[in-house]
Protein backbone atom coordinates (compact mmCIF):
# COMPACT_ATOMS: atom_id res chain seq x y z
CA UNK A 1 0.00 0.00 0.00
CA UNK A 2 1.56 3.08 -1.16
CA UNK A 3 0.61 6.59 -0.01
CA UNK A 4 -0.40 8.85 -1.77
CA UNK A 5 -0.72 13.10 -1.40
CA UNK A 6 -2.87 15.56 -3.00
CA UNK A 7 -2.18 19.04 -2.57
CA UNK A 8 -3.85 22.15 -3.73
CA UNK A 9 -6.74 22.01 -5.77
CA UNK A 10 -6.01 18.78 -6.71
CA UNK A 11 -7.50 17.59 -3.11
CA UNK A 12 -10.15 20.00 -3.88
CA UNK A 13 -11.11 17.88 -7.10
CA UNK A 14 -10.61 14.52 -5.24
CA UNK A 15 -12.75 15.27 -2.04
CA UNK A 16 -9.46 13.65 -0.25
CA UNK A 17 -6.15 14.47 0.69
CA UNK A 18 -4.31 11.10 1.74
CA UNK A 19 -5.43 7.79 0.87
CA UNK A 20 -3.07 4.42 0.86
CA UNK A 21 -3.61 2.80 -2.79
CA UNK A 22 -1.99 -0.67 -3.92
CA UNK A 23 -0.61 -0.31 -6.97
CA UNK A 24 2.25 -2.03 -9.17
CA UNK A 25 3.31 1.00 -11.37
CA UNK A 26 2.91 4.91 -11.40
CA UNK A 27 0.60 4.81 -14.41
CA UNK A 28 -1.41 1.52 -13.38
CA UNK A 29 -2.01 3.92 -10.15
CA UNK A 30 -3.28 6.84 -12.64
CA UNK A 31 -5.60 4.57 -14.33
CA UNK A 32 -7.06 3.22 -11.23
CA UNK A 33 -7.74 6.88 -9.82
CA UNK A 34 -9.13 8.08 -13.22
CA UNK A 35 -11.71 4.84 -13.62
CA UNK A 36 -12.47 5.86 -9.87
CA UNK A 37 -12.90 9.64 -10.37
CA UNK A 38 -12.81 10.70 -13.97
CA UNK A 39 -12.24 14.81 -12.67
CA UNK A 40 -9.08 13.71 -10.74
CA UNK A 41 -8.31 11.57 -13.72
CA UNK A 42 -8.27 14.57 -15.72
CA UNK A 43 -7.02 17.26 -13.32
CA UNK A 44 -4.16 14.66 -12.83
CA UNK A 45 -3.09 14.72 -16.32
CA UNK A 46 -3.47 18.61 -16.81
CA UNK A 47 -0.91 20.93 -17.35
CA UNK A 48 2.19 21.74 -14.99
CA UNK A 49 0.89 18.35 -12.48
CA UNK A 50 4.22 17.01 -11.14
CA UNK A 51 5.18 13.98 -9.33
CA UNK A 52 7.16 13.06 -6.57
CA UNK A 53 8.24 9.74 -5.30
CA UNK A 54 9.54 9.95 -2.15
CA UNK A 55 9.85 13.64 -2.34
CA UNK A 56 11.70 13.47 -5.27
CA UNK A 57 10.21 14.77 -8.81
CA UNK A 58 9.58 12.02 -11.58
CA UNK A 59 8.96 11.88 -14.93
CA UNK A 60 7.64 8.99 -16.53
CA UNK A 61 6.48 5.56 -15.72
CA UNK A 62 7.96 4.37 -12.31
CA UNK A 63 7.96 1.06 -10.44
CA UNK A 64 5.90 1.41 -6.83
CA UNK A 65 6.49 -0.26 -3.75
CA UNK A 66 4.34 -0.31 -0.74
CA UNK A 67 6.59 2.07 1.25
CA UNK A 68 6.19 4.59 -1.58
CA UNK A 69 5.26 7.85 -0.96
CA UNK A 70 3.41 9.61 -4.29
CA UNK A 71 2.81 13.42 -4.18
CA UNK A 72 0.82 15.09 -7.28
CA UNK A 73 1.69 18.47 -7.11
CA UNK A 74 -0.32 20.98 -9.08
CA UNK A 75 1.70 23.97 -10.21
CA UNK A 76 3.19 25.89 -7.26
CA UNK A 77 1.73 29.52 -6.88
CA UNK A 78 4.59 30.49 -4.48
CA UNK A 79 3.82 31.53 -0.94
CA UNK B 1 17.55 27.64 9.44
CA UNK B 2 14.61 27.12 7.13
CA UNK B 3 11.02 26.70 9.23
CA UNK B 4 7.60 25.97 8.16
CA UNK B 5 5.04 26.98 10.66
CA UNK B 6 1.34 26.76 11.47
CA UNK B 7 1.82 29.13 14.47
CA UNK B 8 2.11 33.18 14.10
CA UNK B 9 5.70 34.46 13.00
CA UNK B 10 6.87 37.00 15.50
CA UNK B 11 9.22 39.12 12.66
CA UNK B 12 10.91 40.98 15.92
CA UNK B 13 11.99 38.23 17.94
CA UNK B 14 13.73 36.00 14.85
CA UNK B 15 15.44 39.82 13.43
CA UNK B 16 17.00 39.57 16.95
CA UNK B 17 17.85 36.14 17.56
CA UNK B 18 19.42 36.25 14.16
CA UNK B 19 21.37 39.53 14.76
CA UNK B 20 22.61 38.43 18.50
CA UNK B 21 26.23 38.43 18.79
CA UNK B 22 27.67 38.88 15.54
CA UNK B 23 30.46 40.84 15.76
CA UNK B 24 32.14 40.52 12.14
CA UNK B 25 28.66 40.70 9.92
CA UNK B 26 27.97 44.28 9.64
CA UNK B 27 24.39 43.95 7.74
CA UNK B 28 21.49 42.20 8.46
CA UNK B 29 18.71 42.62 5.56
CA UNK B 30 14.82 41.04 6.44
CA UNK B 31 11.67 41.05 4.71
CA UNK B 32 8.65 40.53 6.14
CA UNK B 33 5.47 39.56 3.72
CA UNK B 34 2.14 40.62 5.61
CA UNK B 35 -1.35 39.13 4.12
CA UNK B 36 -3.02 41.67 2.49
CA UNK B 37 -6.84 42.71 2.94
CA UNK B 38 -7.16 43.76 -0.32
CA UNK B 39 -9.83 45.73 0.73
CA UNK B 40 -11.87 43.06 1.81
CA UNK B 41 -11.59 40.78 -0.87
CA UNK B 42 -9.50 38.20 1.05
CA UNK B 43 -10.86 37.48 4.08
CA UNK B 44 -8.14 34.65 5.14
CA UNK B 45 -5.01 33.46 2.62
CA UNK B 46 -4.29 29.44 3.20
CA UNK B 47 -1.18 28.18 2.53
CA UNK B 48 -0.18 24.64 1.76
CA UNK B 49 2.85 23.05 1.86
CA UNK B 50 4.84 19.70 1.40
CA UNK B 51 6.18 19.27 4.72
CA UNK B 52 9.68 18.07 3.88
CA UNK B 53 9.58 18.40 0.53
CA UNK B 54 9.47 21.98 0.56
CA UNK B 55 12.11 22.87 3.08
CA UNK B 56 14.31 20.75 1.21
CA UNK B 57 13.33 22.81 -2.08
CA UNK B 58 13.88 26.22 -0.62
CA UNK B 59 17.21 24.84 0.66
CA UNK B 60 18.62 24.28 -2.65
CA UNK B 61 17.94 27.71 -3.26
CA UNK B 62 18.81 28.89 -0.16
CA UNK B 63 22.33 27.25 -0.12
CA UNK B 64 23.22 28.61 -4.14
CA UNK B 65 22.08 32.40 -2.41
CA UNK B 66 24.36 31.36 0.14
CA UNK B 67 27.30 30.93 -2.33
CA UNK B 68 26.02 33.51 -5.05
CA UNK B 69 26.00 36.49 -2.38
CA UNK B 70 28.79 35.30 0.37
CA UNK B 71 25.83 35.26 2.99
CA UNK B 72 27.04 34.75 6.67
CA UNK B 73 24.04 33.31 7.46
CA UNK B 74 20.16 32.98 6.51
CA UNK B 75 16.59 32.55 8.41
CA UNK B 76 13.62 31.80 6.39
CA UNK B 77 10.39 31.48 8.14
CA UNK B 78 6.99 30.40 6.30
CA UNK B 79 3.58 30.14 7.97
CA UNK B 80 1.25 27.80 6.78
CA UNK B 81 -2.35 26.72 7.28
CA UNK B 82 -5.15 29.80 7.46
CA UNK B 83 -3.66 33.90 7.55
CA UNK B 84 -5.64 36.63 8.16
CA UNK B 85 -5.07 39.76 6.70
CA UNK B 86 -2.30 41.47 7.92
CA UNK B 87 -0.31 38.85 9.89
CA UNK B 88 3.20 38.06 8.77
CA UNK B 89 3.47 35.22 5.94
CA UNK B 90 6.91 35.18 5.51
CA UNK B 91 10.08 36.38 7.26
CA UNK B 92 13.73 36.01 5.47
CA UNK B 93 16.86 37.56 7.53
CA UNK B 94 19.90 37.72 6.09
CA UNK B 95 23.18 37.81 7.13
CA UNK B 96 26.65 39.62 5.23
CA UNK B 97 29.83 41.94 5.50
CA UNK B 98 28.46 44.11 3.74
CA UNK B 99 24.84 45.66 2.86
CA UNK B 100 25.02 44.51 -0.63
CA UNK B 101 25.11 41.24 -0.60
CA UNK B 102 22.68 40.93 2.59
CA UNK B 103 19.85 43.14 0.58
CA UNK B 104 20.66 41.17 -3.11
CA UNK B 105 20.35 37.40 -1.08
CA UNK B 106 17.15 38.81 0.65
CA UNK B 107 15.71 40.34 -2.84
CA UNK B 108 16.92 37.04 -4.49
CA UNK B 109 15.48 34.65 -2.14
CA UNK B 110 12.38 36.60 -1.60
CA UNK B 111 11.93 36.48 -5.70
CA UNK B 112 12.09 32.62 -5.29
CA UNK B 113 9.87 32.26 -2.42
CA UNK B 114 7.19 34.35 -4.29
CA UNK B 115 7.00 32.29 -7.30
CA UNK B 116 8.47 29.34 -7.29
CA UNK B 117 8.79 27.58 -4.16
CA UNK B 118 6.13 24.80 -3.59
CA UNK B 119 3.71 26.55 -1.48
CA UNK B 120 -0.26 26.23 -2.84
CA UNK B 121 -2.08 29.41 -1.67
CA UNK B 122 -5.91 29.71 -1.76
CA UNK B 123 -7.76 33.38 -0.93
CA UNK B 124 -10.90 32.80 0.81
CA UNK B 125 -13.12 36.32 -0.02
CA UNK B 126 -16.31 36.83 1.21
CA UNK B 127 -17.62 34.76 -1.70
CA UNK B 128 -15.95 31.47 -1.59
CA UNK B 129 -12.40 30.31 -2.12
CA UNK B 130 -9.76 30.65 -4.90
CA UNK B 131 -6.46 28.77 -5.79
CA UNK B 132 -4.22 31.53 -7.08
CA UNK B 133 -1.52 30.72 -9.52
CA UNK B 134 1.72 32.88 -9.57
CA UNK B 135 1.29 36.53 -10.77
CA UNK B 136 3.86 37.12 -14.24
CA UNK B 137 5.66 39.75 -12.19
CA UNK B 138 6.56 37.30 -9.88
CA UNK B 139 8.32 34.97 -12.66
CA UNK B 140 10.05 38.28 -14.16
CA UNK B 141 11.01 39.27 -11.23
CA UNK B 142 13.14 35.74 -11.03
CA UNK B 143 14.56 36.62 -14.59
CA UNK B 144 16.62 39.49 -13.17
CA UNK B 145 18.51 37.05 -11.05
CA UNK B 146 19.41 34.57 -14.69
CA UNK B 147 19.95 38.19 -16.92
CA UNK B 148 22.53 39.38 -14.59
CA UNK B 149 24.43 35.98 -14.68
CA UNK B 150 24.70 36.35 -18.18
CA UNK B 151 26.04 40.33 -18.17
CA UNK C 1 9.42 58.30 12.01
CA UNK C 2 13.35 59.87 11.94
CA UNK C 3 15.06 59.64 15.50
CA UNK C 4 18.67 59.39 17.27
CA UNK C 5 19.36 58.12 20.42
CA UNK C 6 22.01 57.55 22.71
CA UNK C 7 20.63 54.13 23.86
CA UNK C 8 20.48 50.81 22.80
CA UNK C 9 18.11 50.14 19.48
CA UNK C 10 15.69 47.36 19.77
CA UNK C 11 15.22 46.24 15.68
CA UNK C 12 12.97 43.50 16.80
CA UNK C 13 10.79 45.90 19.29
CA UNK C 14 10.96 48.41 16.10
CA UNK C 15 10.18 45.79 12.88
CA UNK C 16 7.14 44.86 14.89
CA UNK C 17 5.64 48.07 16.20
CA UNK C 18 6.02 49.05 12.17
CA UNK C 19 4.24 46.22 11.03
CA UNK C 20 1.25 45.81 13.64
CA UNK C 21 -2.04 47.13 12.22
CA UNK C 22 -0.95 47.01 8.28
CA UNK C 23 -3.95 45.27 6.70
CA UNK C 24 -3.25 46.40 3.00
CA UNK C 25 1.09 46.88 3.31
CA UNK C 26 2.02 43.48 2.26
CA UNK C 27 6.07 44.28 2.23
CA UNK C 28 8.44 45.58 4.77
CA UNK C 29 11.96 45.41 4.20
CA UNK C 30 14.66 46.52 6.98
CA UNK C 31 18.33 46.57 7.27
CA UNK C 32 20.01 46.11 10.84
CA UNK C 33 23.57 47.74 10.42
CA UNK C 34 25.79 46.03 13.59
CA UNK C 35 29.16 47.33 14.04
CA UNK C 36 31.91 45.44 13.66
CA UNK C 37 34.64 44.20 15.76
CA UNK C 38 37.36 44.00 12.52
CA UNK C 39 38.96 41.16 14.85
CA UNK C 40 39.56 43.66 17.50
CA UNK C 41 40.59 46.45 15.27
CA UNK C 42 37.56 48.22 16.49
CA UNK C 43 37.00 48.39 19.98
CA UNK C 44 33.77 50.87 19.70
CA UNK C 45 32.60 52.82 16.94
CA UNK C 46 31.35 57.03 18.15
CA UNK C 47 29.33 59.10 15.97
CA UNK C 48 28.14 62.35 16.74
CA UNK C 49 25.06 64.07 14.65
CA UNK C 50 24.05 67.67 14.84
CA UNK C 51 20.67 67.50 17.07
CA UNK C 52 18.02 69.32 14.54
CA UNK C 53 20.09 69.21 11.61
CA UNK C 54 21.12 65.54 10.57
CA UNK C 55 17.39 64.62 11.71
CA UNK C 56 16.25 67.54 9.36
CA UNK C 57 18.69 66.53 6.49
CA UNK C 58 17.63 62.72 6.88
CA UNK C 59 14.38 63.46 6.41
CA UNK C 60 14.88 65.56 2.83
CA UNK C 61 15.93 61.93 1.55
CA UNK C 62 13.37 60.50 3.38
CA UNK C 63 10.04 62.41 1.62
CA UNK C 64 12.29 61.82 -1.33
CA UNK C 65 12.43 58.14 -1.13
CA UNK C 66 8.53 57.94 -0.04
CA UNK C 67 7.35 59.71 -3.00
CA UNK C 68 9.83 57.79 -5.47
CA UNK C 69 9.42 54.59 -4.15
CA UNK C 70 5.62 55.13 -3.55
CA UNK C 71 6.57 53.96 -0.13
CA UNK C 72 3.41 53.78 2.73
CA UNK C 73 5.94 54.41 5.73
CA UNK C 74 9.28 54.47 6.48
CA UNK C 75 11.49 54.30 9.73
CA UNK C 76 14.93 55.57 10.39
CA UNK C 77 16.35 54.77 13.85
CA UNK C 78 19.93 55.88 14.54
CA UNK C 79 22.30 55.13 17.42
CA UNK C 80 24.77 58.20 18.08
CA UNK C 81 27.52 58.33 20.97
CA UNK C 82 29.66 54.81 21.85
CA UNK C 83 28.67 51.52 20.45
CA UNK C 84 30.45 48.62 21.00
CA UNK C 85 30.55 45.89 18.52
CA UNK C 86 27.79 43.47 17.44
CA UNK C 87 25.58 46.39 18.59
CA UNK C 88 23.04 47.94 16.26
CA UNK C 89 23.96 51.52 14.83
CA UNK C 90 21.05 52.24 12.30
CA UNK C 91 17.58 50.55 11.99
CA UNK C 92 15.64 51.56 8.56
CA UNK C 93 12.09 50.00 8.02
CA UNK C 94 10.32 50.29 5.00
CA UNK C 95 6.46 49.49 3.92
CA UNK C 96 5.03 49.24 0.41
CA UNK C 97 2.55 47.44 -1.70
CA UNK C 98 4.67 45.43 -3.18
CA UNK C 99 8.37 44.11 -1.82
CA UNK C 100 10.74 45.87 -4.96
CA UNK C 101 9.24 49.16 -3.63
CA UNK C 102 10.30 48.01 0.07
CA UNK C 103 13.83 46.77 -0.75
CA UNK C 104 14.62 48.98 -3.54
CA UNK C 105 13.71 51.81 -1.22
CA UNK C 106 15.28 50.74 2.22
CA UNK C 107 18.49 49.80 -0.08
CA UNK C 108 18.20 53.92 -1.23
CA UNK C 109 17.84 55.15 2.57
CA UNK C 110 20.73 53.00 3.72
CA UNK C 111 23.12 54.40 0.58
CA UNK C 112 22.51 57.49 1.39
CA UNK C 113 22.96 56.76 5.28
CA UNK C 114 26.04 55.43 5.18
CA UNK C 115 27.63 57.93 2.31
CA UNK C 116 26.26 61.62 3.35
CA UNK C 117 23.87 61.90 6.08
CA UNK C 118 25.64 64.34 8.74
CA UNK C 119 27.26 61.59 11.32
CA UNK C 120 30.88 61.98 12.12
CA UNK C 121 32.31 58.64 13.36
CA UNK C 122 34.99 57.74 15.47
CA UNK C 123 36.93 54.32 15.77
CA UNK C 124 38.75 53.52 18.44
CA UNK C 125 40.87 50.83 18.76
CA UNK C 126 43.42 48.94 20.79
CA UNK C 127 45.89 52.25 20.13
CA UNK C 128 43.60 55.22 19.89
CA UNK C 129 41.22 56.71 18.06
CA UNK C 130 40.42 57.75 14.46
CA UNK C 131 38.22 59.69 12.51
CA UNK C 132 36.56 57.42 9.54
CA UNK C 133 35.92 59.44 6.05
CA UNK C 134 33.41 57.73 3.86
CA UNK C 135 34.72 55.24 1.62
CA UNK C 136 34.92 55.40 -2.24
CA UNK C 137 32.21 52.72 -2.52
CA UNK C 138 29.46 54.03 -0.80
CA UNK C 139 29.67 57.34 -2.40
CA UNK C 140 29.84 54.89 -5.57
CA UNK C 141 26.61 52.98 -4.13
CA UNK C 142 24.70 56.32 -3.79
CA UNK C 143 25.77 57.38 -7.39
CA UNK C 144 23.62 53.88 -8.51
CA UNK C 145 20.85 55.77 -8.26
CA UNK C 146 21.80 59.23 -10.15
CA UNK C 147 22.43 56.89 -13.18
CA UNK C 148 18.61 54.86 -12.45
CA UNK C 149 16.96 58.29 -13.04
CA UNK C 150 18.49 58.90 -16.37
CA UNK C 151 18.33 55.57 -18.09
CA UNK D 1 26.56 86.00 22.04
CA UNK D 2 26.10 83.57 19.29
CA UNK D 3 26.58 79.88 19.97
CA UNK D 4 29.32 78.31 18.23
CA UNK D 5 29.46 74.64 17.79
CA UNK D 6 32.88 72.34 16.18
CA UNK D 7 31.58 68.97 15.06
CA UNK D 8 33.43 65.65 14.15
CA UNK D 9 37.42 66.23 14.13
CA UNK D 10 37.05 70.09 14.57
CA UNK D 11 36.55 69.71 18.41
CA UNK D 12 39.07 67.84 19.09
CA UNK D 13 41.59 69.78 16.99
CA UNK D 14 40.24 73.03 19.38
CA UNK D 15 39.73 70.99 22.47
CA UNK D 16 36.08 72.28 22.54
CA UNK D 17 32.58 71.60 21.35
CA UNK D 18 30.55 74.42 21.84
CA UNK D 19 31.50 78.22 23.01
CA UNK D 20 29.74 81.68 23.20
CA UNK D 21 31.42 84.23 20.91
CA UNK D 22 30.16 87.94 20.18
CA UNK D 23 31.34 88.56 16.81
CA UNK D 24 29.04 90.90 14.01
CA UNK D 25 30.18 88.53 11.15
CA UNK D 26 30.73 85.20 9.84
CA UNK D 27 34.17 86.49 8.35
CA UNK D 28 35.27 88.12 11.93
CA UNK D 29 34.47 85.53 13.78
CA UNK D 30 36.85 83.15 11.52
CA UNK D 31 39.47 85.78 12.44
CA UNK D 32 39.00 85.91 15.69
CA UNK D 33 38.96 81.78 16.31
CA UNK D 34 42.17 81.39 13.63
CA UNK D 35 44.42 83.94 15.67
CA UNK D 36 42.94 82.68 18.92
CA UNK D 37 44.41 78.90 17.74
CA UNK D 38 46.56 78.80 14.77
CA UNK D 39 45.50 74.73 14.12
CA UNK D 40 41.68 75.21 14.70
CA UNK D 41 41.93 78.57 12.05
CA UNK D 42 43.53 75.85 9.25
CA UNK D 43 41.11 73.40 9.85
CA UNK D 44 38.24 75.59 9.94
CA UNK D 45 39.17 76.71 6.10
CA UNK D 46 40.15 72.76 5.41
CA UNK D 47 38.52 71.21 2.43
CA UNK D 48 35.21 70.27 2.97
CA UNK D 49 33.68 72.19 5.65
CA UNK D 50 30.84 73.59 5.87
CA UNK D 51 28.73 76.32 7.67
CA UNK D 52 25.76 76.37 9.24
CA UNK D 53 23.97 79.14 10.40
CA UNK D 54 20.91 78.22 12.32
CA UNK D 55 20.98 74.81 10.63
CA UNK D 56 21.09 76.13 7.09
CA UNK D 57 24.18 75.53 5.23
CA UNK D 58 25.42 79.00 4.22
CA UNK D 59 28.62 79.94 1.15
CA UNK D 60 30.73 83.62 1.92
CA UNK D 61 30.49 85.87 4.59
CA UNK D 62 27.13 86.25 6.78
CA UNK D 63 25.76 88.68 9.78
CA UNK D 64 25.54 87.38 12.85
CA UNK D 65 23.19 88.08 15.19
CA UNK D 66 23.44 87.16 19.41
CA UNK D 67 20.70 84.73 18.88
CA UNK D 68 22.57 82.86 15.68
CA UNK D 69 23.64 79.37 16.11
CA UNK D 70 26.56 78.71 14.09
CA UNK D 71 28.03 75.23 13.45
CA UNK D 72 30.91 73.90 11.70
CA UNK D 73 30.92 70.46 9.97
CA UNK D 74 34.05 68.66 8.67
CA UNK D 75 33.08 66.22 5.91
CA UNK D 76 30.51 63.94 6.54
CA UNK D 77 30.94 60.58 6.78
CA UNK D 78 27.35 58.94 7.08
CA UNK D 79 26.83 56.68 9.97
Amino acid sequence: MARVLLFGRLSDVAGWRLREIDSPLLSTLLTTLAEEDAALGEALSGPGVQVALDQVIVRGDAPLNTATEIAFLPPMSGG
Amino acid sequence: MIRLTFDPIDPGGLLNEFSRGRLEVGAVATFTGLARAEAGATVALELEAYPGFTEAEIGKIAVQAKARFGLEDFAILHRVGKIAPGDPVVFVATAARHRRAAFEACDFLMDYLKSKAPFWKKEHGPNGARWVEPRPEDHADLTRWDKEISK
